[in-house]
């Protein structure tokens, strides 16, 4: 039978019975391409792609065809762009967005028409509770863990006069809040810098003021590396003691600041030398493919694609079929680069958090050390909100 | 308390340097061309991109800013001779389309060479720690800007103040048809002016690059803030341009770090936080508003 | 033939919409539901720019101000447009009273300067507003309610800013042709000698500007339904910038001016953001052509006959 | 002869320069006053002044028995104290009709505020037709369609005067209406104003003796700011001082 023809009839055959299995499944990647947050976004579009490459430009046995835009981390764009994906090129998932408030700005459109929506980063505390939707699945955290993570440890060091710094936007606020969950001590100021500012030097000279003995900061990407530079610059590194989650402590930061950032302890849920089979194939086609050390951004893209894999696989290409697709989505059968991996009945994953400590290893390259578990099994505080239906 | 005022008066005056650097050549393009130039901005972007990749290829953050102020100077000189030499006299109209295309066609350019994402651009490795004087701690690398500000400044009123050309542009800011007439070359005088306007860029870029981020559309923000320095201190003249740069410089520092401790006193920390910031940038351009309106040939002007 | 050339526009304006329905395009729909309303915004600036001769660099503010009027009201549990869309436009309107009370006592470079100082100003006020979201935007819960029409579906949403949209360019060209207008028009070309006359010129420019605040504030309501959120971006400076490209690059002074500007800008950036990944480049080489080539704009190239 | 136009005491001076310095002048009702001097004496000042576009150092302006200094221009034109220009300034880009009816829709008190944003300002026939037939009295009959920068300068100069006719003047200010008129357009313009004389009262600036001599019921000279002899025509012709101050030390026959 020549291509065309049996072309011709399969568009025959699909276009005559929809819950037949979809010839393709198209998946909506929109994510922060440029600006200070960008470095965020194409580490998870890396590990995205890798994931996808791995599996042979195949998603659940169906060709994938992966539609890449830049949102440059502006809720307009992010809204204009989601609609072209849902409208014009109607994808099947989306998946990608960084910040939170992209994330809620998005979210309604694509649960309205039906789209599930892979989140790689965003874990907003309200999509984890009250506002939370069948269509939207979180592989990576909800925006409190981490820095819950952090607030234990820092709690349990004994440190009594901390300052908290983070951007104003619902990730920030997602991060003071989850630190003050665990840490009990006194919390001497809470300073809320503006989204995407990188220049701290009037912040740095009040935290000079309040002669704080620890300080809390959550700045991802390029604002963090700002940050950091910035506070060893001023001095204040010899007496003021430095945490963060894992986000302003990974590759990315450590690739563009440094040895200043020896000895920083910081939480994550994923680090690049967890012994398990699937986290090491990771790291070393990361490496080979890019040349340089994953991220936990990356590790998160490359999971959210492994989970699609998966959902598609078990709903045997029936994307019309919501249900079934929701319901392989929640069994998550895919082999996580964090090992044994399950779902809260939130969608936001349930998962044991380490403590990690930047040391230079073996081959003198400056990197995480991970040196213990914090939470084993940790859900987020907003499942008991949500009322799935 | 007085280290946390001390410590940011030098912030605001950094930044107010900074800024002046990138007034000065805004203003005179202005005074002197009646030029509304928006692409002043993507000047100071193309110095900090050279710079971060001059510094990148050679490892050295000295042949950076070199790089920057000779790259720039000439892509000034070029920008000047092909476009904006037809836009003199044109209505003010025309100049805002025109200088707004460049602006796109600036950030696409540098897209398409460097990429959507930031560079890296690191201060000098000597300078990266603090300096302490009399037991106060303040970043070297801060105190370098301001060191080079001053310099600037100095070199900038000497040639205007004292030299034949400094001459030329005091004239030609007071009454350019007159200058005209008295026989000086304008058509060379705005070209040389237009390429010290673009170095001055250049040097604030690659020294803001480290503090900032060198990335597509940085001229932007920064060309709102020069517009207001060089209008409150009187379009076309550089002594305007300089104290206005200090005022917006120290007053928006300043503002934005002691407005949210005041204001926490009144209101809760978190209103204090947000309004803080917001009210300290309303009140530099409630300023710019309010010397347009009582004096709008500014604080200096440079029309007689 | 001049005659025909109107209502034969408005009719093809009108069939668009089920055509592309038709044939599976309603997210074209949508794009042009938002050509229509920069359009809209930008025939207001040209009521200031073109007709009253005064160059205002944020004219975005007010267009921003209507989408938050709307958008705060609809947080508010306030959805019927005819509460919400008419309350954007007196917020609008009353915003450009006091920016034009204070502005029009300047002249030449000094205005462009001072409303660009007092957008800003407004630009920073909105993102200062915390419990209104701030620099994330405000989102919309849904669309506004218009009593008997559905602004649920695209196509009807689509319909009642065509209807808006013609209903402000006929009320211009009523407005060019009265008193109002043709003072207008004397004040543009001898402002001194109208005084001279007896004119209160003062009162007749703020009218002006107070107008075309007014209709950007309608466009924003329009913008804050068709987007969904009301965001700072609407007022930053580039927004106003954009929206004064759009009249120079359409034709000041011309009555489509603001209209055939939005529809050629946004048309090349969607053409070209098609075509390759730098699509600013091109837009950024045809506005400086068509400023070089063509200095009364896109509308001063069509026959003489459509200038009126 | 209650005097419509009152000024007394008017100064202005620009740095050092006294361009007005002390003037006192009075313009009775349906008088042509003409105001002759040498060129720089302050004549164009003068009329600023007492327009409203220049504000005085010091000195009062009365209109019709009403203070009026600290009225601004366009208010002054309101109360009939209207003024047209030595340097033509019309709205060139507006067909020459337009221009007029413009004038004459500035008559708030007769055809209500310009505040009116629908009905369209054509359709008020009787405005259109005013204006028209004001374009016939200044000599510009065929000439309504032309937009004003087509006009030659003496129709220019005609216009100037409609406009300024059109806001249905109590007092007049001309200032060399003739100015850079050939000598039978000048004819023709002299004529007209002869024709105004008795319903409108007129300052007239001119620098023709002729016509000046043949249309002023009163003169003043005005020499370096300041009002030397104020006169009927015969008795400032032989005035001694106006002569010396005018004309030159060396005698000209007269």
């Amino acid at each position: 039978m020549s291509k065309p023809l049996r072309a011709a009839l399969l568009a025959a055959a699909i276009a005559s019975a929809p819950a037949f299995a979809a010839d393709k499944v198209k998946i909506g990647f929109l994510s922060t391409l440029s600006g200070p947050g960008a470095g965020l976004g194409v580490d998870i579009r890396d590990g995205f792609q890798l994931a996808v490459k791995s599996l042979g430009g195949k998603v659940g046995g169906l060709p994938a065809e992966v539609i890449v835009a830049d949102d440059a981390q502006n809720p307009d764009t992010a809204k204009q762009t989601t609609e072209k994906f849902l409208k014009k090129d109607k994808v099947d998932f989306m998946t990608g967005i960084v910040f939170s408030n992209l994330m809620l700005a998005v979210g309604k459109p694509v649960f309205d028409s039906h789209t599930f929506y892979i989140s790689a980063n965003a874990g907003p505390s309200q999509y984890a509770g009250a506002d939370c939707n069948p269509y939207f699945f979180n592989v990576a955290w909800q925006n409190d863990n981490l820095h819950e993570a952090v607030g234990k440890y820092v709690n349990d060091q004994g440190f009594k006069n901390v300052v908290l710094l983070a951007p104003n936007y619902p990730g920030g606020k997602d991060a003071m809040s989850g630190f003050k969950r665990f840490y009990k001590g006194k919390v001497a100021e809470e300073i809320y810098t503006k989204m995407g500012q990188l220049d701290y030097a009037a912040e740095l000279a009040q935290v000079r003021a309040t002669k704080p003995d620890a300080l809390f900061f959550f700045l991802p990407g390029g604002m963090g590396i700002n940050f950091v530079k910035q506070f060893v610059a001023a001095g204040l590194s010899k007496d003021v003691r430095l945490f963060a989650p894992g986000f302003s402590a990974d590759e990315d930061v450590i690739k563009a600041v440094g040895a200043p950032m020896l000895g920083l302890f910081n939480s994550s849920h994923w680090a690049h030398d967890m012994d398990n089979a699937a986290n090491k194939k990771f790291v070393a086609d990361f490496q080979k493919e890019y040349g340089r050390l994953p991220s936990l951004y990356a590790s998160q893209g490359y999971d959210a694609a492994l989970l699609i894999d998966a959902a598609v696989r078990d709903s045997k290409g029936k994307l019309e079929d919501k249900a079934a697709v929701k319901k392989a989505l929640e069994a998550a059968k895919f082999a996580s680069v964090r090992g044994a991996f399950k779902f809260n009945s939130n969608h936001y994953p349930v998962q044991d958090y380490y403590l990690r400590l930047i040391r230079q290893d073996g081959q003198g390259r400056v990197t995480n050390k991970t040196m213990g578990t914090i939470f084993t099994q940790h859900a987020d505080a907003y499942v008991g909100e949500c009322k799935m239906k | 308390m007085s280290q946390l005022i001390l410590e940011q008066a030098l912030n605001g005056l950094q930044f107010g340097l900074m800024l002046f650097l990138l007034a000065a050549g805004l203003t005179l393009v202005f005074g002197i061309m009646d030029m509304i130039n928006l692409s002043h901005g993507s000047l100071y972007m193309g110095g900090a991109y050279f710079a971060a990749a001059a510094a990148q290829a050679s490892g050295s953050f000295a042949v950076g800013i070199l790089a920057a102020v000779a790259g720039m100077a000439l892509v000034g000189t070029l920008l000047e001779l092909a476009v904006l030499r037809h836009f003199y006299k044109r209505d003010h109209l025309s100049q805002v389309l025109a200088t707004f295309a460049l602006i796109l066609i600036a950030n696409e350019l540098v897209r398409m060479v460097w990429g959507p994402q930031p560079m890296m651009l690191n201060p000098p490795e000597a300078l990266s720690g603090p300096v302490e004087i009399l037991g106060f701690f303040y970043p070297a690398y801060r105190l370098l800007i301001i060191g080079v500000g001053l310099a600037v400044a100095l070199f900038l009123y000497l040639l205007v103040a004292k030299t034949r050309v400094g001459m030329w542009v005091r004239a030609g800011a007071a009454n350019r048809e007159m200058t005209e007439a008295m026989g000086v070359n304008v058509r060379r005088l705005f070209t040389a002016i237009f390429a010290l306007g673009a170095a001055l860029c250049a040097i604030a870029g690659a020294l803001l690059g480290p503090l900032l981020a060198v990335q597509v559309g940085m001229g932007e923000n920064i060309l709102i803030l020069a517009f207001v320095v060089i209008v409150i201190g009187g379009i076309g003249s550089i002594r305007g341009a300089l104290v206005g740069s200090l005022l917006v410089g120290v007053g928006d520092t300043l503002g934005r770090a002691l407005l949210p401790t005041l204001l926490r006193s009144v209101a809760s920390s978190e209103v204090a936080s947000n309004l803080g910031p917001a009210l300290a940038s309303i009140l530099i351009y409630a300023l710019m508003a309010a010397v347009l309106f009582w004096k709008p040939q500014g604080l200096f002007p440079a029309r007689g | 033939m001049k005659k025909l050339v109107e209502p034969l526009l408005l009719a093809a304006a009108v069939a668009l919409p089920f055509l592309l329905a038709a044939t599976g395009n309603e997210f074209y729909t949508g794009m042009a539901t938002r050509v229509m309303i920069f359009g809209l915004a930008a025939t207001a600036l040209n009521l200031i720019v073109g007709y009253g001769g005064m160059v205002a660099f944020g004219h975005a503010a007010f267009f921003g101000l209507g989408a938050y009027g709307v958008a705060i009201l609809m947080q508010h549990g306030v959805t019927s447009a005819w509460i919400a869309w008419p309350a954007a436009v007196a917020l609008a309107a009353l915003a450009a009273l006091g920016v034009g009370l204070v502005s029009l006592r300047t002249r030449g470079v000094y205005f462009i300067m001072i409303t660009l100082a007092f957008a800003q100003m407004l630009y920073y006020l909105v993102l200062s507003l915390k419990n209104y979201g701030g620099d994330d935007g405000l989102p919309l819960a849904n669309r506004s309610t218009l009593a008997p029409l559905d602004l649920g579906s695209d196509t009807g949403f689509y319909l009642v800013t065509l209807a808006v949209l013609a209903a402000a360019l006929f009320a211009m060209k009523r407005l060019a042709a009265s008193r109002f207008g043709s003072a207008l028009a004397g004040i543009r070309q001898n402002e001194t000698r109208m005084e001279a006359l007896g004119y209160p010129v003062f009162g007749l420019k703020l009218a002006c500007f107070v107008i075309g605040g007014a209709v950007a504030g309608l466009a924003g309501a329009l913008m804050a339904n068709q987007h969904g959120m009301a965001s700072p971006n609407l007022l930053y400076w580039t927004q106003s910038g954009m929206l004064l490209v759009m009249v120079i690059l359409g034709g000041v002074g011309h009555r489509y001016g603001g209209l055939i500007g939005a529809v050629v800008l946004l048309g090349l950036e969607e053409v070209l953001a098609g075509v390759t990944d730098h699509a600013n480049l091109g837009v950024g080489l045809f506005l400086l052509a068509v400023v070089s080539f063509a200095p009364r704009g896109i509308a001063g190239l069509l026959p003489k006959g459509s200038r009126e | 002869m209650s005097e419509l136009l009152r000024v007394r005491g008017l100064e202005r001076h620009f740095g050092g320069i006294y361009a007005t310095a002390g003037v006192d002048l009075d313009v009775g009702a349906g008088e042509l006053h003409a105001l002759i001097g040498p060129n720089g004496a302050g004549k164009t000042t003068l009329i600023h002044l007492i327009s409203g576009a220049l504000a005085p150092d010091a000195g009062a302006v009365a209109f019709d028995g009403k203070p009026v200094t600290d009225l601004a221009m366009h208010e002054r034109a309101g109360l009939g104290l209207v003024r047209s220009y030595q340097i033509t300034s019309v709205f060139p880009h507006l067909p020459a009709l337009e221009n007029v009816r413009l004038a004459v829709q500035s008559r708030a008190r007769d055809w209500g505020s310009s505040f009116r944003f629908w009905r369209p300002a054509a359709a008020d026939r009787a405005m259109t037709e005013e204006a028209a037939s004001l374009l016939e009295r200044v000599g510009l009959a065929g000439r309504g369609a032309a937009p004003a920068a087509d006009l030659a300068h003496g129709e220019q100069r005609a216009l100037e005067l409609a406009m300024a006719l059109a806001t249905k003047p109590r007092l007049l200010l001309l200032d060399e209406p003739m100015a850079g008129m050939g000598h039978e357009e000048s004819e023709r313009m002299a004529d007209l104003v002869a024709s105004l004389k008795g319903d409108i009262s007129m300052l007239l600036v001119e620098h023709d003796m002729d016509i000046v001599f043949r249309l002023a019921d009163r003169i003043s000279v005005l020499v370096a700011g300041r009002i030397v002899a104020s006169d009927a025509p015969a008795a400032v012709r032989d005035n001694p001082e106006v002569r010396r101050a005018y004309l030159g030390d060396e005698v000209v026959p007269l």
